[in-house]
C-alpha cells in the first residue's frame, strides 16, 4: 500500500557493510560500515593518503572492494556484473579529484555528452541547454566553447562539477570539488552543491576545506588512515576529529 | 525513435567531429593503411594476371599431338578423332596434314636443302589435342598410342620426362606465388590492423573517462569503431583510387604489351579490385577497432 | 671589490615590464609590471581564471608574452631562442598546478631526474640520497618505489613539490601546491616553502588558501582579470584584496 | 668523466627502464615493424634471386650460332673463330662439327627417318659464339656475316624479330620487377617509420614534461631515440632471424631444385640479408624517432 512507507524508513542509498580494500599489501580502506540516506550532504574529511578516493572510487565501482559489501541505489557494487557497471554510473554524477574531461570535447561538449549518457531521449537543443544552465551555474557560461586545455585549472574543475551535476543523479559524490578554487567560487561551488542537495540527492563531498566543512554544519564522516574514526552527525560543531587525533 | 535517432546522431557525427579533432594523432595510421592497402590492390592485381598467364602456359602445354600413320585411312583417323572428342578431358582437336607439318619444318635451318634432296615428305600429319589439364595429357597419350591410325614409331608428342619437369615447375610457381601473395595479404592486414590498434592504444584515457561517466558500451565502443571505419575507408579510397589510376594508365599506356605481360586485367576487374581495397579498409578499420577496444574495455 | 654590493642594492631576480599576454582575442594577464627579490617568499592570489597560471608560465617560458619584457635570473625569457629555454629552466622549480610527473617513473625517479637534469655531475647514488631526502621532507618516505598512478592526489602534489624544491634553485614557482591537501600536510609543505626561501631561494606561490597566506604574512600580489590590483608588502595583515574587490 | 658516464648510463639505463614499462604501448609498432622487415628481407633475396635468374637466361639468349660452310677450309674457320675471339663483346667460342649437329637433330621427331633417307648428312657445323650481352648479338652477326667461313644461305642463328622481342621483355621484366620492389622497400620504409612515429605521438606528454623541467635537448631526445632503436633492434632481430631460417630451410630442403628457382642464395648471402635487416631496423626506428621528436621540440 502507497503511504505505508514512512519518510523514517526511507533505505540508504548508500550502504557499507564491513568494506576492505587493499592495493597489493597496502589497506587502503579497512572495514568500513556505512549509511547514507537520500537527500542527505555530507562531508568526507581526512589526512592526504587516508582512503578518501578509494572510498569514492568503491561507490562508483571503479574499483571492487577485497571484501566487504557495496550497496548503492540498490544494486550490488561488489559483485556488479561488467554490463551493469554502466547502469550504476548513470545514476551517480561524480567530480574526479583529477576532473577527467574528454580531451578533445568543448567543455559544452562534455557536459552534454554526460547528459545523453543518462537519457538518450533528450535531443541536442535540450541537451545544449541543460549544459548551458549547468555551465553557468559554475560561472562558465561564456567558456562554453573552449576545449580542457584552453581552461585554468579551476575552470576545469566546475566544468567536471557541471557535468557531474547536470543530469540530477539521485547520488553526486565529489572528490575535492573545491581544490583549485578561491574562496568566492569555492562558496558557489558548495552553495551548488547544498540546492542539489536540497532537491533530494544524496551528496558526498570528500574535500580538505576546513572553512567550508565548519561552516556547512553538516554530517561529517572522519577517515584516517583508511579507518573510518567518526561519524558527526549535522549540526553540530566540533573540532574535526582527525586534527584532533593527529 | 527520438532515440534511434538521436543514438545515429552522436555516433556518426560524433565520430566524425573526434575523427577531425584527432586527425594528427591518426596520420600514420592513415598513411600506414593507405599504402598497404595501396600495395594489396595492386599485388592482387598481379596475383590475378598472373593466374592467368599460368592458365595461357598451361593451355599452351596440354597441347598433345598425334603423329598418325601415312597409310592410315581417313575412316581410322576419324574414328580416333571421335574417340579423342568424346573424352571429358579433351577441350579440341584439330588436324594437321603431312603438308602442312612440311612447311613448319622448313623453317628450321638445314631442313629446307634436306627436303629438296628426298621427294617423298616424311613429316606425318596429326590431330593436335587440346587437354584440359596438363596433368591429363598423359593418360590421353596412353589412349590413343595403340590406335591403328597412329604412327607406331612416333605416336605422339608427348615425353613424359618433360611434362612432368613442366608440371613441377608450374606447380612450384603457383605454390611460391600463392604463399607469397598470402605472406603480402597476412602483412597488409595485420600492420594495418596495428596500426589502428595503436591509434585506440593512444586514445585509451578517453575509453576509461566515457565508462566511468556511465556510457553504455554501445556508446563507448560506437565512435570508436566509426572512427577506425573513417580511418580506414579513407585509406581504402586513396588507395583504392591510386590502384584505379594505375591500372588504368598500364593498360591505356601499352594496350597490347600489357595485355601480353598482365592478361585479364581489364578495366572491369581494376574497377573490382579498388572497390575491394575501399571495402577491406573499412572493414579492417572498424573490426581492427572494435578488437582493441574490447580488450580495453573487459579490464 | 667583494663587499661594495650592499644588501639593498641586490637586483631583481623576476621582472615583468608592461608584459601582456592573450589567448586569441582572450586577455589572460595584462600590462604587468614586478619585480622579485631574492629570498623573497611571495603569495599571488586571486580568483579562479584570474591569469595565475598565466603569470608563472611567463616565467617558466611555457609561453611567451604577447607584448613587454620577462626577465628570470638575468636573462630574457621573452625572446630566449628554443634552445636557452632548458638553461632558463634549470633555475627555475616549478611546481605544475597539474603536477606534470611523468607517468612511467616512479616517484623517486621523478624527483631525481629532476635533479640530474640540473647536474648531470650527480651520481645516481646521490641523486637517490637526496630524492629520498626531498620525498621524507614532503612526508613521502615510504612510498618512493609507487608510480603516480598508484598515489592519491595529495601524495602526487608532494612529489612534484619534493621534484621542485630538490635541486634547491635560485627560483621556485608554485602553482596551487596544496589544493588538494589537508590542513596539517599544507601547513608542513608551506613551511617547506619557508625554509627554502629562508637559504636564498625566490618563492612566488599562486594560492587560494586564505588561511595560509594571512598567517604568514609575506607579500601578497593580487591579480584579478588579468591585473595586477594589488601589491601588499610583506608584514602587514589585511583583508585580500580581490575579496574586498568582488 | 663522471657527466660522460652519468649520461651514457642515463640515456641507456632510463631506456631500456622506460622502454620495458611502455611495451604494451610498442607492441603494435614491434609487431608491423618485425612483418615488414621480414617481409623486406625476403623479398629483398627473391630480388637478388630473380637478378641472377635473369642473369642465366640473358647468358642462354645470348649463344649466338655461326653456321659454316661445309667448304670452308680449317684455316677459314680458324681464322674467324680468332676474330671473334678477339672481339671484347664475346666471353667465348665452342665448335659444334656436322657429327654433333646431326646427332642433335635426330631427336626431333620425323627426322632420323629422314637423314636415314638421305647419305649426305645436311646439318652444318657451327661455331656457338657466347656473347656477354644480349644487346650486343646483332653486332657480333654482323661481324661475322660475310666471313668465308660462313654459310651464305643460314649465316648464323641470329634472328632479329625474336632477340627485340627478348630484349624487350627481359627490359619490361627488370623494370616491373625493379618498381614493385622499391615500392615494397618504400612501403616498408614509411610503414615502419609511422609505426615508431605514432608511438612517439602517444607519449608527446612526456616529451614536454621533460622540457618543463628543464632537460636539455640530448637529453629528451636521447632516451626516446634509443627507445626507438630498440624496438627496431628486436623487430629487425627478430625478422633477421627468421629471414635466416626460412633461407636456410629453402636451401637445405630442396637443395638442387631451390638453386634453380632462386641462384645465388647461399648461406653467406642469407646471413649479410638477415644483418642487413637487423641494421636497417635500428636505424629506421632511432631516425624516425629522431625526427618526430624534432616535430614535438620545435612548436
Ligand atoms: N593504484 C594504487 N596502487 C597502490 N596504492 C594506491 C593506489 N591508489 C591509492 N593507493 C594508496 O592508497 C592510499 C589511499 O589513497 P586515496 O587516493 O584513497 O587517498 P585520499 O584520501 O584520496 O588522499 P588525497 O587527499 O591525497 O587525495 C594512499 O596511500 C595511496 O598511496
Ligand atoms: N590555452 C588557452 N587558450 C585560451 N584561453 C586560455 C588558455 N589558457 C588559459 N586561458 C584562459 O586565460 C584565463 C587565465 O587562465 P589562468 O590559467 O592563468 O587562470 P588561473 O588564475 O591560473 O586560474 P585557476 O585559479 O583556476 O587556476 C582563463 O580565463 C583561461 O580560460
Ligand atoms: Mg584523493
Ligand atoms: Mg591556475
Amino acid at each position: 500500500m502507497p503511504g505505508s512507507v514512512t519518510f523514517c524508513e526511507l533505505p540508504s542509498l548508500v550502504e557499507f557493510v564491513g568494506v576492505t580494500r587493499s592495493y597489493g599489501s597496502r589497506v587502503a580502506v579497512e572495514d568500513i560500515h556505512l549509511g547514507l540516506d537520500p537527500g542527505e550532504l555530507v562531508f568526507l574529511v581526512g589526512p592526504s593518503g587516508a582512503g578518501k578516493t578509494t572510498l569514492l572510487k568503491l561507490i562508483n565501482r571503479e574499483i571492487r572492494p577485497t571484501c566487504g559489501e557495496v550497496w548503492v541505489d540498490g544494486l550490488p557494487a561488489h559483485q556488479l556484473s561488467a554490463s551493469k557497471v554502466a547502469d550504476l554510473r548513470r545514476r551517480v554524477g561524480v567530480v574526479f579529484q583529477d576532473y577527467k574531461l574528454l580531451p578533445r570535447l568543448t567543455a559544452l561538449e562534455n557536459v552534454a555528452f554526460a547528459l545523453q549518457v543518462t537519457d538518450l531521449r533528450i535531443s541536442d537543443e535540450e541537451a545544449r541547454d541543460r549544459g548551458l544552465d549547468a555551465l553557468d551555474a559554475v560561472g562558465l557560461g561564456d567558456r562554453a566553447d573552449a576545449f580542457p586545455h584552453q581552461l585554468s585549472g579551476g575552470q576545469q574543475q566546475r566544468v567536471a562539477v557541471a557535468r557531474a551535476v547536470v543530469s540530477q543523479p539521485p547520488l553526486l559524490i565529489a572528490d575535492e570539488p573545491t581544490g583549485n578554487l578561491d574562496v568566492e567560487t569555492a562558496w558557489q561551488i558548495t552553495d551548488l552543491l547544498e540546492d542539489i542537495a536540497n532537491f533530494g540527492t544524496t551528496v558526498l563531498v570528500a574535500t580538505h576545506n576546513v572553512e567550508i566543512v565548519k561552516r556547512m554544519q553538516r554530517r561529517v564522516l572522519t577517515l584516517v588512515d583508511g579507518r573510518l574514526v567518526r561519524d558527526q552527525p549535522a549540526g553540530r560543531v566540533g573540532r574535526l576529529a582527525w586534527a584532533a587525533w593527529s | 525513435m527520438v532515440v534511434t535517432r538521436n543514438a545515429g546522431r552522436y555516433l556518426f557525427h560524433g565520430a566524425f567531429r573526434n575523427w577531425l579533432r584527432n586527425l594528427a594523432g591518426t596520420a600514420p595510421a592513415l598513411g600506414s593503411m593507405t599504402l598497404l592497402l595501396l600495395l594489396s590492390g595492386l599485388v592482387g592485381l598481379s596475383g590475378f594476371a598472373m593466374r592467368n598467364l599460368a592458365i595461357t602456359e598451361a593451355h599452351d602445354a596440354s597441347l598433345l599431338h598425334v603423329y598418325l600413320r601415312d597409310d592410315a585411312t581417313d575412316d581410322q583417323v576419324a574414328a580416333l578423332r571421335a574417340r579423342i572428342e568424346a573424352d571429358h578431358r579433351v577441350a579440341g582437336v584439330g588436324y594437321t596434314t603431312k603438308a602442312q607439318a612440311l612447311a613448319r619444318a622448313q623453317r628450321r635451318p638445314g631442313l629446307p636443302e634436306l627436303v629438296d634432296a628426298t621427294d617423298s615428305n616424311p613429316f606425318p600429319a596429326s590431330l593436335d589435342v587440346q587437354v584440359k589439364q596438363v596433368s591429363d595429357v598423359g593418360a590421353i597419350d596412353a589412349l590413343v598410342h595403340d590406335d591403328a591410325a597412329v604412327d607406331p614409331g612416333y605416336p605422339t608428342s608427348y615425353d613424359q620426362g618433360a611434362y612432368q619437369r613442366i608440371q613441377q615447375v608450374m606447380l612450384g610457381a603457383a605454390i611460391a606465388g600463392a604463399a607469397f601473395l598470402l605472406l603480402l595479404g597476412f602483412v597488409a592486414l595485420t600492420v594495418t590492423a596495428n596500426s589502428i590498434r595503436s591509434a585506440i592504444h593512444a586514445r585509451r584515457d578517453e575509453v576509461t573517462i566515457m565508462q566511468l561517466v556511465g556510457a553504455p558500451r554501445w556508446m563507448v565502443r560506437g565512435p570508436f569503431v566509426i572512427e577506425g571505419a573513417l580511418t580506414g575507408g579513407f585509406a581504402g579510397l586513396a588507395a583504392g583510387i591510386v590502384t584505379l589510376l594505375i591500372s588504368l594508365a598500364l593498360i591505356s599506356a601499352g594496350s597490347s604489351s600489357f595485355a601480353q605481360v598482365a592478361p585479364g586485367v581489364t578495366v572491369e576487374v581494376a574497377i573490382v579490385a579498388a572497390l575491394l581495397v575501399f571495402v577491406v579498409g573499412i572493414a579492417l578499420g572498424s573490426g581492427s577497432s572494435l578488437f582493441s577496444l574490447r580488450k580495453h574495455l573487459e579490464s
